[in-house]
């Protein structure tokens, strides 16, 4: 309990610092807005369009991908853990697991989403 | 772990497996002939129906995985629902499904395997899983038509509220675990009862935990009111998926209810417990499934959407003979999903065939169809009359085993409610029969379906016919079935 | 210490989840979801469930809640507008309904009997409850099975994605 | 020491949020996440009482529930991708084409 | 023992999948033979059991053939099995053989329709169906044929479905026969739950020990089972489908709305009779609801137009006065009226169609007349047949009415006001009737000039089967002449096995029975005959003597019109007080009972039902958020419901 509690406060004190150095910074920094600060620098174009533009489909299917993969790594992880107990059975079932998964990479690939045109 | 008898996987992994080589096939085949992904699917199924009869009866994994009777008689629904399903498919396979018509069988195959899955499972994680796995497919195939405005609004739809029941019934399964410490469906009655015997009350926390589970598998089951994604989807959805999903996918649901309710909270099903019954919970749901359902039907004009309202209503009839919680009970609802099987697939069938000559899913423009295909106006009217309960058909002998369970077990007000409601759902029945028959109008359209989707139309009829003469072999083995449960 | 915690994350992870619907701009939502799913991996931990309440954190926040993300720019949705036609009735209606709800779920839970060793309070848990070990030592042995069955919902999930994400006619022109 | 109850009425009260943000939101990522919040208020129950039950089986159950529900999030955001794609729009209830 | 038995229905169901697989494919000659042939053979094979059964010993007269077991689980068990005892003996000769001959005058009648095939394929399954009613051994199985000549009924009356008003007929049977369907099912389980069992062996033994007497399992039952045959049999209420089914070809229009499925019902209260001996007060109810029907089907068909119309309602007061008979548990009597009923109204249809036939298709009975002069045989036979359903002497309608009459009289569960109505309604009966032969047969021909031309006889493929009908209706009766005319009825004896509900008296009944005496029961039947003659002699007047009576007076508005025309005066006062009266209550009873409240009750009903489907519909909104909301909202209600209370 205790060392995960020490996470706790890590994860406490980094959000503090970042918002106290926010904090501060808007305490001490000038605030002069004029329009002249948001125009284009020296001979830039004025942009065209939304700065949201829309990503590539692909994107979506990597992402996709990763998740899936990123949930087989949290099953690595525990197995890994708990292996030296498990033995030789649960190297099977981890076999299995992975080889499923892997045809489904295997799918992705033979798709053709893999491919970054 | 060595003594276990592994060999009662096998029907499921090889379906799995059979999945992956029909993904394989479209993959690695390069000249695209989508009749042989169909029949390896079809062949698949028949081969897992085979495994099914030989590797069976058994208990795997501590009872997460049980290969009992309940479990290979809805396997083989599921199976054959599956079969008709990519059977009745062909036509659409070649002609609306121009891209990825491997998954389009292999996720059939992946839901199947689902719904075995869920009818083994007797532990309320795999239970979870497996309707999952059932479902997720499903979501997809919905949506299967990408460029077509209702499937991909139908594939939403189901996904939504599927997602949403999903959430309810884990809510529901937690509280299950809560109350009685464990995830095993056996475990869960015999601590139950410990707790009952041990404070003299439960309170009321478990009905808490039965109403979101019974919302959770009544959104599989399209009980109203979790009912109101089935028009739209059945609508949407390709034919034979809408098929699948109104036959398969809720005889997993009944599996799914029996096992929770039935098996494991069968105590509570009597009126003795009367603030803890989830007979009357259902029961009251089961009239309404059947009057809303019923009711709807009547004015619909797309036959898709009527049938789906059918088959809500049929589900508060299959519901009857559940709350009744007997062998004779659990025994009728599993025939009557067997004739439903039969019946729905095909009235399915009829209407994929026609759609993909016609385009329309209206019912009048299945106007003098007796005139032009007198074959297949019979095979719809056979499917119709089955639906509505006319003797000698199976739905009737379905619907009788299960009206006798509902008043044996003291439901005689439900039962009134399903023989007045079946009077209002024979008008829309006769009505498209009245359509194909006794309509003046000229008829130009002659519908020749493949000859899988005959193939699917012949066992249909037959088997409603033959096991509505002959119920004996199908009720012996779903009394055998229901007595798993041990009432 | 430990009810101001709970208090605390409790508060946080409920106004994270109201703020997350409340918002128009979905970036945001993601956002306060992820503060909500951090909140409650801290009740996670309270509850001795280190391992789970870890993974809610790396799944969550960095696997799905990323997905959404990806998804939200991907549709460039940043000219929707959602404007409500219906009436402030329907509204209230549905608040009412979720308020319902909520009491009915309180009123329950608190009546809620449960086996015996469980009355109250907690016991003290062992020490190494809710850890990377003794979690995945049941997964391997007990749940086994589900375990497999959740490899193949997994993949189900890569198929049935790939085939909805997936643009289907630049597939066609690349096979010919 | 907390008491169970405090842990399960929040585990209410996420649900309820979850449940209301399906129900009134109109965007469709927005009802997904909600669905979210309400898969974890449930992993929340669980959570709770295997901590109180003194089992870890509850444990194993999010674990999947997580990985159930990434498999979900992923189908469904390629569900919403499609559908905007075809009607360039993820209000929810501008998909009414079929009703009646 | 030799199992033949079922051959009977097997020959019809040959007949109907041959005829229904090869349909189209087939020659008109080959289709005929095969549909004649096929229930020929029935009533062959039902012949000759019939003499089998004869020759067995009294008490021991049933012979039963177990197929095989349809249902079979633990105490669920029900067989597929056909009895055949005296009851069922009767049906099966009545069903096939009047069936046979509807068959062969139908080759005649049907020759030029494009749907001869399809007709012929129906017919054969509707005689199939009703051969397993009435042979069933169990009321599951007898539940199986009631539905299969429901269905057919219906595919039969939609037969012409150009007619949009014949297709909804069809419809309309079909509904309101299911409605009673739901009550005979009902009442089955209320059956089976108490007895365990639906065979009728079993159901009739140990039916006076489950039961109490009188008591309200039994009556409930009963009545429910009684719904069933009000819904078969045209009864009130649900009498309202059967005028519409005329829509139907004419010989369907004899075989199964007038002698065969119409009469199920009262077989199914004959074969229950056992039970219903148990419920007093049902009885009660379907003695008032037979003779109810039986006035006001009659009162009806004084006043309508259409020839089939008159002969549908005659049919309906018919099956009413069988229902009275059952009611005044002289069951033997009610099959006994069904047996004569089947044979003079399918000739009554069979001769109106061949009416129809030559008329090209006109129904009108205004536009009739004169025929007498051009269609002999159908003219002589039509005759026979309204004699014999007057009951005037020596025909078959006279002794199965009588005897009828005689019952609701003398019987413990009559009573001397149903004697009366009944009797009225006789009258009224002759009345209708001879109107209808004045109006057709006599007088001037009122049809068009071109009709006129074409006038001719039937093909001997129709007036065939009208003279074997005629026979059959003056001899048909002479089975069961009663003791009191010295014939010992035979009838009853043979039917006695199957009527264990009622206790019989022996041979003490022969002479007479609670209390009255020969003597009142001959003059009884003499004062009945007597009336109806009277009552033959006043239509006889109106329609043939003066035959511009009715017209005028029906015209005439004004009282200074009638007293101008003095000479009528006497008529008038006649008009006054006993045609319009007549007349005016069968319009009022036609136009507002039957048109407005039954008729309007059940379609009110089924536009309620369409409209709330409207409005159901409605909560499908197509929006995603209404369906979870709608989700949501079950579960919070269900929550508050259950959890709560």
């Amino acid at each position: 309990m205790n060392e995960y509690a020490a996470v706790l406060i890590f994860l406490f004190v980094g959000i503090g610092v970042v918002l106290f150095t926010f904090f501060l910074a808007r305490l001490v920094r000038p605030s002069n807005p004029y329009k002249a600060k948001n125009q284009n620098y020296e001979c830039a174009e004025p942009p065209i369009g939304s700065g949201w533009i829309q990503f590539n489909n692909r994107f979506y299917i990597f992402a996709l991908i990763f998740v899936v993969f990123d949930v087989e790594a949290i099953f690595l992880f525990p197995w890994a853990v708990a292996f030296g107990q498990l033995g030789l059975y649960a190297l099977i079932e981890m076999i299995i697991f992975i080889v499923i998964l892997l045809f489904g990479l295997f799918y992705a690939w033979k798709k053709g989403v893999l491919k970054w045109v | 772990m060595t003594d276990q008898n592994w060999s009662i996987l096998i029907p499921e992994i090889f379906l799995f497996i059979w999945a992956l080589f029909i993904f394989g096939l479209d993959l690695g085949i390069k000249r695209k002939n989508p009749k042989i992904l169909g029949y390896s699917a079809m062949a698949g199924l028949t081969i897992t129906g085979i495994l099914l009869a030989i590797f069976n009866g058994g208990i795997l994994f501590k009872g997460m995985f049980q290969s009992d009777q309940l479990a290979i008689f809805f396997k083989v629904i599921f199976i054959g629902s599956a079969f008709m399903a990519v059977g009745s498919s062909f036509d659409i396979a070649s002609e609306k499904i121009r891209h990825h018509r491997g998954e389009y069988y292999g996720l059939i195959l992946f839901s199947t395997v689902g719904m075995m899955f869920l009818s083994s499972a007797s532990e309320l994680i795999t239970l979870y899983i497996g309707m999952e796995l059932t479902t997720i497919p499903l979501y997809v195939l919905a949506a299967f038509y990408k460029d077509d405005k209702l499937s991909v609004e139908a594939g939403l739809k189901y996904l939504i509220v599927g997602a949403f029941s999903s959430a309810i019934l884990l809510y529901g399964l937690s509280l299950l675990y809560g109350l009685t410490g464990t995830t095993d469906i056996v475990t869960m009655k015999i601590n139950l009862s410990l707790v009952f015997l041990s404070y003299g009350k439960i309170g009321p926390g478990l009905i808490l935990a039965m109403i979101m589970v019974i919302a959770g598998i009544g959104f599989k089951l399209a009980l109203v009111p979790f009912h109101m994604w089935a028009p739209d989807v059945y609508q949407g959805a390709p034919t034979p998926i809408t098929a699948f999903l109104s036959v398969g996918s809720k005889a997993a649901g009944v599996v799914a209810f029996a096992r929770i309710f039935v098996n494991g909270l069968i105590a509570f099903a009597s009126d003795v417990m009367k603030p803890l019954d989830w007979g009357i919970i259902v029961a009251i749901l089961a009239a309404a499934a059947m009057i809303l359902g019923n009711i709807t039907a009547l004015r619909q004009r797309n036959i898709k959407r009527m049938l789906a309202y059918s088959s809500i209503a049929q589900i508060g009839y299959v519901m009857v003979g559940m709350v009744a919680a007997s062998e004779l009970g659990i025994a009728s609802v599993g025939y009557y999903m067997f004739i439903y099987l039969f019946a729905n697939m095909g009235a399915f069938t009829i209407a994929t065939i026609f759609n993909d000559k016609t385009g329309s899913d209206g019912i009048i423009s299945y106007s003098g169809l007796s005139k032009t295909s007198p074959i297949f106006a019979a095979y719809m009217s056979i499917f119709l009359l089955s639906l509505a309960g006319i003797p000698p058909l199976g739905g009737f002998a379905a619907k009788y085993l299960v009206f006798a369970a509902g008043i044996q077990a003291g439901y005689t007000w439900l039962v009134i409610v399903a023989l007045l409601t079946s009077v209002v759902s024979l008008y829309y029945y006769a009505n498209i029969i009245k359509t194909m028959y006794f309509s003046a109008e000229e008829p130009t359209i002659k519908i020749h379906p493949s000859f899988p989707a005959n193939l699917v139309l012949l066992i249909s009829v037959i088997g409603i016919i033959l096991f509505g003469i002959f119920p004996g072999p199908i009720l012996d083995w779903a009394l055998e079935s229901a007595k798993i449960f041990a009432f | 210490m430990e009810l101001a915690i709970f208090y605390i994350s409790a508060i946080v992870a409920a106004g994270g989840a109201l703020m997350m619907i409340l918002q128009r701009n979905p970036v945001a939502s993601v956002l306060y979801l992820i503060l909500s799913l951090v909140a409650l991996a801290v009740l996670f931990v309270q509850l001795s469930a280190l391992f789970v309440g870890s993974l809610l954190i790396i799944v969550y926040a960095g696997a799905i809640l990323v997905l959404f993300l990806f998804v939200i720019m991907l549709l460039n949705l940043r000219g929707e507008k959602f404007t409500s036609e219906k009436p402030i009735l329907d509204k209230g209606t549905k608040i009412t309904l979720v308020v319902l709800f909520f009491m009915e779920l309180v009123i329950l839970i608190k009546q809620m009997a449960f086996p015996q060793r469980m009355d109250s309070l907690m016991t003290q848990a062992s020490p190494d409850f809710g850890g990377v070990e003794p979690v995945a030592t049941l997964l391997y042995t007990k749940y086994l099975y589900p375990f497999e069955l959740t490899s193949i919902l997994l993949l189900v999930a890569i198929v049935g994605a790939v085939i909805m994400a997936k643009r289907d006619k630049n597939e066609e022109e690349g096979e010919r | 020491m907390v008491p169970m109850p405090h842990y399960l009425i929040l585990s209410a009260l996420l649900f309820a949020i979850g449940a209301a943000g399906v129900i009134l939101s109109r965007n469709l990522l927005i009802m997904f996440m909600s669905i979210e919040v309400m898969l974890n208020a449930a992993n929340l129950a669980i959570i709770t009482f295997s901590r109180f039950l003194n089992v870890m089986d509850g444990h194993v159950f999010v674990f999947l529930v997580m990985a159930i529900a990434a498999a979900e999030a992923a189908v469904g955001l390629a569900m919403i991708i499609t559908i905007f794609r075809n009607r360039g729009t993820i209000d929810a209830d501008k998909f009414n084409l079929m009703k009646w | 023992m030799n199992q033949t038995l079922f051959l009977i229905p097997l020959f019809p169901l040959i007949g109907f999948l041959l005829n229904g697989l090869f349909l189209g494919r087939l020659n008109k000659k080959l289709i005929s033979l095969i549909a004649c042939g096929s229930v020929g053979l029935s009533f062959i094979v039902g012949l000759k059991m019939f003499f089998q059964l004869i020759s067995l010993p009294e008490n021991t007269r049933a012979i039963e053939e177990i197929l095989f077991t349809w249902i079979p689980s633990g105490e669920f068990v029900v067989s597929f099995g056909y009895l055949f005892d005296p009851l069922s003996a009767i049906m099966v000769l009545v069903v096939s053989g009047v069936g046979f001959l509807i068959h062969v005058y139908s080759v005649g009648y049907m020759h030029d329709d494009p749907g001869y095939g399809r007709y012929f394929t129906y017919l054969n399954l509707f005689i199939f169906a009703m051969l397993t009613l009435v042979l069933a051994n169990n009321y599951l199985l007898m539940f199986v044929g009631w539905e299969g000549v429901g269905l057919c009924s219906y595919l039969l009356i939609g037969f012409w479905f150009e007619k949009k008003s014949a297709s909804d007929a069809g419809k309309k049977a079909f509904i309101v026969n299911r409605i009673g369907d739901f009550g005979f099912i009902l009442g089955l389980f209320i059956i089976f739950w108490n007895v365990r069992s639906l065979d009728y062996n079993e159901v009739f033994v140990r039916a006076p020990e489950v039961f109490a007497l009188g008591g309200g399992l039994i009556t409930a039952a009963t009545l429910l089972l009684f719904l069933g045959a009000t819904g078969k049999s045209a009864q009130i209420p649900l009498y309202v489908w059967l005028p519409d089914a005329m829509e139907g070809p004419t010989p369907v229009s004899a075989l199964i709305h007038a002698a065969t499925m119409v009469t199920a019902g009262v077989y199914m209260i004959a074969r229950s009779n056992v039970l219903f001996m148990l419920a007093p007060s049902t009885m009660t109810v379907v003695a008032i609801v037979g003779i109810a029907t039986a006035l006001l089907a009659a009162t009806i068909a004084l006043a309508q137009n259409d020839i089939k119309r008159v002969l549908a309602y005659s049919t309906i007061s018919q099956l009413g006065y069988m229902f009275t008979a059952c009611g005044v548990a002289a069951f033997a009597a009610g099959i006994f009226h069904l047996m004569t009923h089947a044979f003079f109204k399918a000739l009554l249809f069979l001769g109106s169609g061949s009416v129809i036939h030559a008329l090209a298709g006109q129904q009108d009975m205004r536009y009739m007349g004169g025929l007498k002069r051009h269609m002999k045989t159908t003219y002589v036979t039509f005759f026979i047949a309204t004699l014999a359903i007057a009951g005037i002497p020596g025909l078959s309608g006279f002794f199965s009415k009588d005897e009828i009459l005689w019952k609701a009289f003398s019987s413990n569960q009559g009573s001397i006001w149903i004697w009366l109505v009944a009797l009225f309604t006789a009258l009224m009966t002759a009345f209708y009737m001879f109107r209808l032969v004045f109006l057709t047969f006599y007088g001037q021909e009122r049809m068009d000039h071109h009709t006129k031309e074409h006038l001719h006889e039937s093909p001997k493929m129709m007036t065939v089967p009208l003279s074997i009908l005629a026979v059959l209706s003056i001899i048909g009766g002479y089975v069961g002449i009663p003791h009191i005319l010295g014939g010992g009825n035979q009838f009853e004896k043979f039917l006695e096995p199957v009527m264990k509900g009622v206790h019989h008296g022996g041979e003490e009944h022969a002479l007479a029975s609670s209390g009255h005496s020969a003597g009142t029961e001959l003059t009884l039947m003499f004062g009945s005959v007597a009336l109806i003659l009277v009552s033959i002699y006043l239509s006889y007047y109106l329609y043939v003597k003066n035959v511009a009576l009715v017209g005028r007076l029906r015209n005439s508005v004004s009282g200074i019109h009638k007293i101008i025309y003095g000479k009528f005066f006497i008529d008038e006062l006649y008009n006054a007080i006993i045609i319009r009266p007549l007349v005016g209550g069968s319009l009022f009873l036609w136009k507002i009972v039957d048109v407005v409240l039954i008729d309007g009750v059940l379609n009110g009903l089924a536009i309620l039902i369409g409209d709330v489907s409207l409005g159901a519909r409605k909560m499908q909104s197509g929006q995603l958020r209404r369906y979870a909301t709608v989700f949501l909202a079950g579960v919070v209600i269900i929550i508050g419901y259950f959890a709560l209370r």
